[in-house]
């Protein structure tokens, strides 16, 4: 009985929404890119590399809005080498996603070494302020705006000329391109949008939920934020839920002893659902048609 | 045999096609050497890059990149030991390379090295009186089987419910971290090591310093080069191309690479041509999955001697690199590893040169930017020229 | 001198131009001149030349790569020339880029559709032109009434709110159609559009074409139809080879002497065949039904035979469960109900590599899909289901010396134009990778040949060829069943013709009893008795 | 090998000089900046750089399989004294340094028993013994009867700190409700915290980390929620002021900077597991009523300021200077061996608490 009660308690709830919030954000990104055609399993890295700016930015500024502002810039930044070296340059956009997660884990601990003078953990610097709502709702202003980024994204891509244009773009390229709707140059701006989104999570894990940057912090959250926007098909809402779903087990998993399952498998559990849940309910979660493909007008 | 004249000319056609089919283009020698060119141009290109970073962080680029050669390729010791360093990259790139092959994206081959790493160094520690002529071989054949089942997963799942292979991947690297290190090394380890118990000696991958002890090599003068206690190259680098060779084989020699390329490339066409689209599908995954398992199980028994947590490096995710840098054939991806294998082994001199080894990893990421990028330079070339001859 | 002409824009002409050359100019909507176009390895367009007359419908035709997409392509902005001019309106315009062509009033229908599935046809429609509601949101209410108006004005009859997957062919070339008039488009680029048309769609599209015209439109008509260029043109531009041939009055002109200015010899337009001499029958199909994804029926309940020494037709409007039929004799798709028969043996739901080796040849209606592995060599596509086999492999080890050597005498025997066996079938033009699988197909002596669409998009001198290529096959004593969309090719064909309407056979009639309208009618499924049931 | 010793020193720009002790040290992976032994060691060298005549080099691995490499690198290059920290890195450290056995060699973290080469002396710290002592504050300041661990990995040498934790809480108290959970990483501060909060929501009020970077989340989680914390290895107390009561020092910088000493002093001796523990300050409790000097130094480098230089004073006067008593008397005891601290480090199966 207490172990039900526990299961719906506020307290994991209020730690599924905080699980969730990177995830949230993260898929919202991957959505986005991926949308217009550009598999971003770069999510990674940007938010790697957003949490780390967030805290130099914190840092220097001691205004933590300033770190969340360099965050997203920080996300935006590798975003555009992905969109450059994917959509310009027209390579494989898998490669290029693994380069910018490659740079990012290189790149932060670099950069600590070369800021901070050190290679692990960075200096605490001043975090983004509680948001304490209705006396009640007690998150970090970075889970509110994931929260409504929700319903803004889903509405950009659906009620929107442009969200019109990057789901078009994401399905059939040519048929754009053919109404004057420059492909690349959306896909550019896609691929920038997911960088931000991905910036602002790992800003949230530096500053928002944390106060300091660690080393590969981001530790696989980019990957299962993916998954969470392959599991919601594609869709925000859809997204939402799944990465709700993986908070909510994360957050049981530290909340609740099952009894028969060792408690280092069931740190897995979340991962083993989904598949579960994708092969045998859910089904086909259909990518965009064009998805991975560079375009190219003209034969050029 | 009988005409060697014959058979020469055979094996010289077979190398140039083997050359041929690397390249998409099939345009013979010359375009593999513009190819080369490209791909040292791009590598190049991300050193000067990454010469920024140096001086960023206080350092001559030009020491630095010194001691980064003279790391990887300065002595026989060092070479040898670069070759040591690609060995698990080589092997994940196959497998990378060989799903790619089959339209899948195996982006899990980080969790399969480590539950092949896993079972390998379980196998090679459990049995206590084998034989190293059976414990050796059931030992690497566990880490491969056990790979290839982890990738059976997401080719079943992928081959019957059409659920995307990339996310079932993620999932599984995730699920195998649990079960091979916070569950597996949890529950057999002894001692303080986070790390299971080191295999037995029967199951250990033989090491090329240890070539001057056997018996009979050791009348041999050369085999004193290898002597050195420094020289970590072991068996698994054998295995690595024999793997490369195999895979090569199966690809572009036999029914089943002819069916898991058609897959790849068209599936309904295959199904078309009376090929079992899901058979080909699992049996690509098991496939790329034993050769990840493969380089778990040659870390384990050779590297490591015993499974250690840590021990995966991410070579599952450079394996991807290796594999696109390869341009997903097994020469290429030889090529791929041994770069990436030469950064990492390079990359500890350079530390001592006081540049901080994340220059590697930033290196590394360049050079990816770079071969990428190049490519529309490639292309660019290819039009003036194509332009020129149609005039 | 500087002349206000009312019908466009303006015009300059010196004094000592001829009247002839004025009339010229002040007619002349569009001009291309010396248009030059290089593709690495190809050379699309040379120096071609080409005239578009205001108010009329103008044809441009040619074999496979003769370079007519290219030169359209080039004019609505989406390939930039390498050399030459183009003349707009009498003047010299430089398209960069589509919006250009919008903006000057040149709109393209493109030979694969350019829409997107799971938008609906109103979104298709004002992609990139959306009306808007607070400067922010689409407003789909004024875009589904301006979709109405278009439609109504021009009767082209179409669904606003119907998503693109679920409309037929004929719906949604209305809607690409509806797409360019949404822009205001004057001058309207047709590539292939009857291509994939049922002869009362083409019918229904040349009562477009025609209102269009009567509202001042101009049409360039891309068709490999020599009917239809008779039948709707005013005028016709031969290419050949990426170079102007030609511009002729259609009525100065017979399809013969259109057909040598295309091909540069003269051409066989009708089969030649004699009667056939029906054998034993080979394929029976009893009572055949399957079902899709929702359970309802897509193919009802369809006997047929086939003999040897006869080609079958199967004449139907696509969608009717045709493709489903075929799919299921060769394996690639479940039968739900009833028993297929070859040579008298049950082959119900074998699987298709039993169905090749029971000496069953297929020629799939989507080459590009089903057909061909776009991204193998020629050699590698030739051998496509064979290549289990002897000699091309044994013990699973494939023997490519066996391969090459059998795709060069391929290449050599069904004339495929390439460099050689090496290059992708991808960097084939449409008929030559027809000429591939039919190489494939025939060089096994297939005991009973299916063929679906087996010259779509392929121009007349390759489907001379593969007319030729199947009757021979019949006349060797096999049994040929032929499915196209193309009335005139079943009927010319065919030795016996089955009607498909809705899942169901509803005649099945000798071919040289038999008209064309008769055809077509039974086809859209108003037969007499048909109606009465309704 | 070291035939071509002389080849390869040449060459090198680093090349030793004769008199400067040259000090290399291979740092375990996660290197410099986990705000514990890697760091501490590197300190330790800091210090003796400044006191001696010594040079010394770090080198962090990028992975496990280039431990080994990297001690041999420094024995080729003819460095005098090499370093090896981390229980991983042990056995590497025992291969080269029988390669090399005119070279010192040191090691944190991981007793060799009795083969230990000659040339290895080892420095071993009885985490658990100081454990022990926070396990027993964190009962005594806890008001719930609810406390809390989080370890890093899940493994032996941090068992040693939950072992050590949870006995020492018990023996204050028997009852006491002891929670304790693992981050699988030394780096995931995101899931430290939640763990912490998790604790915090069933109640916990002093929580005690053995979890590098992910420590970091459950002081944050502390300090936000208004509960303490214990820090480890190194001095935390400044982290989240008033928020973190004590921290566990493990003195590995006072072992290698003695060992350098004995080096120089020629008194090192090879061939020893040196074991450091509350009794000759290896392990040991943070002051628990006076201001330490690592606080005054993040006042200097202005990690914090005077404000929270009083806050921690504060906080020590009212929170645990009252327990100073009790936990000195639990020292003695250990010291004395009155009570014998079990080491979790080797157990098949922790016991149930
Ligand atoms: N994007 C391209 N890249 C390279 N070559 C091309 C490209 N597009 C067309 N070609 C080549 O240019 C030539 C002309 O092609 P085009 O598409 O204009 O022919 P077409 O007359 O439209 O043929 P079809 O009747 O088959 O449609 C062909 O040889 C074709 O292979
Ligand atoms: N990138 C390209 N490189 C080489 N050839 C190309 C390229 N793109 C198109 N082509 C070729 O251009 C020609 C014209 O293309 P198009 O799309 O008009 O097909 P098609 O030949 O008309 O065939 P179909 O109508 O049956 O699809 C084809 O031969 C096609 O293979
Ligand atoms: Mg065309
Ligand atoms: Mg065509």
């Amino acid at each position: 009985m207490e172990i039900l009660a526990e299961l719906f308690s506020l307290s994991v709830i209020f730690a599924t929404l905080r699980f969730a919030t990177p995830l949230i954000l993260g898929a919202l990104g991957g959505l986005i890119s991926e949308r217009s055609g550009v598999i971003n399993i770069g999510l990674e890295g940007m938010m790697l590399f957003g949490a780390f700016a967030a805290v130099y930015g914190s840092g220097i500024t001691s205004n933590p809005w300033m770190g969340l502002i360099l965050g997203i810039l920080a996300g935006m930044l590798l975003a555009s080498i992905h969109a450059l070296v994917s959509v310009k340059f027209k390579a494989d956009q898998i490669i290029s996603a693994t380069g910018i997660n490659i740079f990012a884990t290189g790149i932060t601990v670099f950069l600590l070494q070369v800021l901070f003078n050190t290679a692990g953990t960075s200096p605490r610097v001043p975090r983004l302020p509680a948001w304490q709502i209705m006396d009640f709702f007690p998150f970090r202003p970075i889970t509110y705006f994931a929260l409504i980024l929700v319903p803004l994204v889903w509405i950009f891509l659906y009620k929107t000329p442009w969200g019109l244009r990057i789901r078009s773009i994401g399905e059939h390229p040519q048929a754009a391109d053919t109404l004057g709707i420059n492909v690349n140059r959306w896909r550019f701006i896609c691929v920038v949008i997911s960088g931000a989104l991905a910036g602002m999570a790992g800003t949230h894990l530096s500053i928002g939920a944390g106060s300091a940057f660690v080393r590969d912090m981001s530790a696989g959250r980019g990957f299962i934020a993916l998954a969470a926007m392959i599991f919601g098909k594609y869709n925000p809402f859809g997204a939402l839920g799944a990465a709700l779903l993986f908070g909510y087990s994360e957050a049981l998993a530290l909340r609740v002893d099952l009894p028969f399952i060792p408690d280092e498998l069931f740190r897995a559990f979340p991962y083993v659902v989904t598949i579960i849940v994708l092969a045998g309910f859910i089904g086909k979660a259909t990518p965009p048609k064009a998805i991975g493909k560079p375009y190219n007008k003209s034969g050029d | 045999m009988s005409e060697p004249q014959k058979d020469s000319n055979q094996k010289f056609k077979k190398i140039t096609s083997v050359f041929k089919e690397w390249i998409s283009g099939n345009s013979g020698v010359k375009s593999t050497l513009e190819e080369l060119g490209f791909s040292l141009l791009s590598i190049i290109t991300a050193m000067i890059v990454g010469s920024l970073f140096i001086l960023i962080a206080g350092e001559s680029p030009i020491t630095a990149y010194q001691a980064l050669f003279e790391g990887s390729f300065g002595s026989f010791d060092y070479f040898l030991n670069t070759l040591w360093r690609s060995t698990p990259l080589i092997l994940t790139g196959l497998a990378v390379a060989f799903s790619f092959r089959a339209g899948l994206f195996n982006i899990g081959a980080e969790g399969q090295l480590i539950i092949g790493g896993f079972a390998a160094a379980m196998v090679g520690y459990v049995f206590t009186d084998l034989p190293t002529i059976i414990h050796l071989p059931v030992s690497v054949l566990a880490g491969m089987v056990a790979g290839g089942l982890w990738a059976g997963i997401p080719g079943l799942l992928k081959a019957k419910r059409g659920v995307h292979e990339v996310i079932v991947t993620i999932m599984l690297n995730h699920i195998a971290i649990s079960v091979a290190i916070d569950y597996g090394i949890n529950n057999f380890r002894d001692g303080g090591r986070q790390a299971t118990p080191y295999v037995q000696e029967t199951a250990e991958l033989f090491n090329f310093n240890q070539l001057g002890e056997h018996s009979i090599l050791q009348h041999f003068p050369p085999v004193d080069i290898f002597a050195a206690p420094a020289i970590n190259l072991h068996l698994g680098f054998i295995f690595a191309l024999i793997a490369a060779v195999i895979l090569w084989y199966i690809m572009w020699k036999t029914t089943l690479g002819y069916e898991i390329r058609a897959v790849g490339f068209n599936s309904s066409a295959a199904e078309y041509g009376g090929v079992n689209v899901a058979k080909n599908i699992i049996l690509a995954m098991v496939i790329s999955g034993a050769v990840a398992g493969l380089a778990g199980a040659s870390e384990a028994l050779g590297t490591h001697r015993s499974f250690i947590s840590g021990m995966d490096a991410g070579h599952g995710f450079t394996g991807i690199a290796v594999a696109l840098l390869g341009r997903n054939h097994p020469i290429g991806v030889i090529l791929g590893g041994l770069l990436f294998g030469a950064l990492a082994q390079g990359g500890l001199h350079m530390q001592f040169a006081g540049v901080p080894q994340e220059i590697v990893t930033i290196i590394q990421a360049l050079v990816i930017f770079f071969i990428a990028s190049l490519q529309m330079f490639k292309i660019f070339l290819v039009r003036r020229k194509a332009k020129g001859e149609a005039k | 001198m500087k002349v206000q002409y009312f019908l466009h824009g303006e015009f300059s002409f010196s004094i000592n131009e001829s009247l002839e050359e004025i009339v010229e100019k002040i007619t002349t909507l569009l001009e291309m001149r010396n248009i030059t176009k290089v593709f690495p390895g190809v050379k699309a367009n040379d120096n071609v030349n080409l005239k578009i007359r205001k108010g009329e419908i103008h044809a441009l035709v040619g074999e496979n790569g003769a370079g007519k997409s290219t030169l359209m392509n080039i004019l609505y902005g989406l390939y930039d020339p390498d050399e030459g001019d183009i003349f707009y309106k009498g003047e010299k315009v430089r398209l960069a880029d589509p919006i250009k062509a919008i903006k000057l009033g040149i709109g393209m229908v493109h030979q694969h559709f350019m829409l997107v599935e799971p938008l609906t046809v109103a979104e298709n429609i004002v992609l990139g032109n959306e009306p808007l509601n607070n400067n922010i949101f689409i407003n789909k209410k004024l875009a589904v009434k301006e979709v109405q108006e278009i439609s109504d004005k021009y009767g082209l009859r179409v669904d606003p709110n119907k998503k693109i997957e679920n409309t037929s062919v004929g719906m949604q070339q209305r809607v690409e159609i509806i797409k360019i008039l949404y822009r205001g488009a004057e001058l309207l680029i047709f590539d292939e559009p009857t291509a994939v048309l049922t002869p009362q769609e083409v019918v229904e599209l040349f009562d477009i074409f025609n209102a269009l015209r009567d509202q001042g439109k101009t049409i360039i008509f891309i068709t490999h139809k020599l009917g239809e260029v008779r039948e709707i043109t005013d005028r016709l531009t031969v290419l050949r080879r990426g170079q102007t041939v030609g511009t002729v009055d259609t009525e100065s002109v017979t399809e013969e002497d259109v057909a040598r200015m295309m091909v540069g010899r003269d051409v066989l337009l009708r089969v030649e065949k004699n009667e056939s001499k029906p054998n034993d029958e080979v394929l029976k199909l009893e009572n055949l039904t399957t079902k899709d994804h929702r359970g309802v029926p897509v193919v009802n309940d369809v006997s047929l035979s086939v003999r040897s020494g006869e080609i079958v037709g199967i004449a139907g409007v696509e969608g009717n469960g045709q493709s489903e039929v075929i799919e299921m004799i060769t394996g690639l798709q479940k039968v739900d109900g009833g028993k297929i028969y070859f040579k008298n043996k049950d082959i119900t739901n074998e699987s298709p590599k039993k169905i090749k080796e029971f000496k069953i040849g297929h020629i799939p209606e989507d080459r590009r899909k089903r057909g061909l592995v776009l991204d193998f060599d020629l050699a590698e596509n030739m051998i496509l289901g064979y290549h289990h086999k002897e000699p091309f492999s044994k013990n699973m080890r494939m023997n490519y010396d066996k391969i090459y050597s059998y795709a060069d005498d391929m290449i050599d025997k069904y004339d495929v134009r390439t460099p050689g066996y090496h290059v992708t079938a991808d960097s084939l033009s449409g008929g030559n990778q027809q000429k591939v699988i039919i190489a494939r197909e025939f060089s096994h002596e297939p005991e009973l040949l299916i063929a679906s669409q087996p010259t779509r998009g392929v121009d007349i001198g390759a489907i001379e060829f593969i007319h030729q290529q199947i009757v021979n096959q019949r006349n060797a004593g096999k049994a040929v069943l032929v499915v196209s969309a193309d009335l005139n090719e079943v009927m010319s064909l065919s030795d016996r013709i089955a009607v498909i309407y809705d899942g169901e056979i509803v005649a099945i009639v000798n071919s040289n009893e038999v008209d064309e309208f008769e055809l077509g009618a039974l086809m859209t499924g108003s037969t007499p008795d048909k109606e009465d049931a309704k | 090998g070291p035939a071509d010793e002389d080849e390869n020193g040449e060459e090198e720009a680093t090349e030793p000089e004769d008199e400067t002790l040259q000090v290399g040290i291979v740092l375990s992976t996660g290197g410099l900046g986990d705000q514990s032994f890697n760091d501490a060691a590197y300190r330790g060298l800091e210090w003796a750089e400044e006191d001696f005549d010594i040079e010394f080099t770090h080198i962090e691995p990028e992975d496990v399989a280039e431990d080994a490499q990297s001690l041999r690198q420094f024995a080729e290059r003819g460095y005098d004294l090499i370093f090896g920290v981390g229980f991983q890195m042990a056995d590497s450290l025992e291969t080269v340094a029988q390669e090399y056995p005119d070279i010192k060699f040191g090691h944190v973290d991981e007793d060799f028993g009795e083969d230990i080469p000659d040339n290895v002396e080892s420095l071993n710290f009885a985490e658990h013994e100081g454990s022990f002592l926070a396990g027993a504050l964190a009962a005594k300041v806890s008001e719930s009867g609810t406390i809390g661990y989080v370890g890093g990995e899940d493994f032996g040498l941090i068992h040693r700190f939950e072992g050590g934790f949870v006995q020492g809480a018990q023996y204050i108290d028997e009852d006491i409700e002891i929670i304790s959970d693992y981050a699988a990483s030394f780096e995931d501060s995101g899931r430290g915290r939640e763990i912490a909060l998790s604790f915090i929501d069933r109640g916990a009020d002093v929580i005690y980390h053995a979890a590098g970077g992910s420590g970091m989340g459950v002081i944050e989680a502390a300090e936000e929620s208004g509960i303490y914390a214990i820090g480890v290895d190194s001095n935390q107390n400044w982290v989240a002021p008033g928020h973190v009561i004590t921290s566990m020092l493990k003195q590995v910088d006072n072992a290698v900077y003695e060992t350098v000493e004995r080096v120089i002093d020629g008194t090192y001796e090879g061939g020893l597991n040196r074991e450091f523990g509350l009794e000759d300050d290896g392990v040991s409790l943070s002051s628990l009523t006076e201001i330490d000097v690592e606080e005054e130094e993040a006042v200097e480098l202005e990690s914090i300021d005077e404000e929270d230089l009083e806050v921690i004073k504060e906080m020590k006067k009212e929170i645990t200077a009252p327990h100073k008593e009790r936990i000195e008397e639990l020292e003695q005891k250990i010291i004395d061996e009155e009570i014998e601290v079990e080491d979790w480090m080797f157990l098949d199966e922790r016991p149930d608490y």
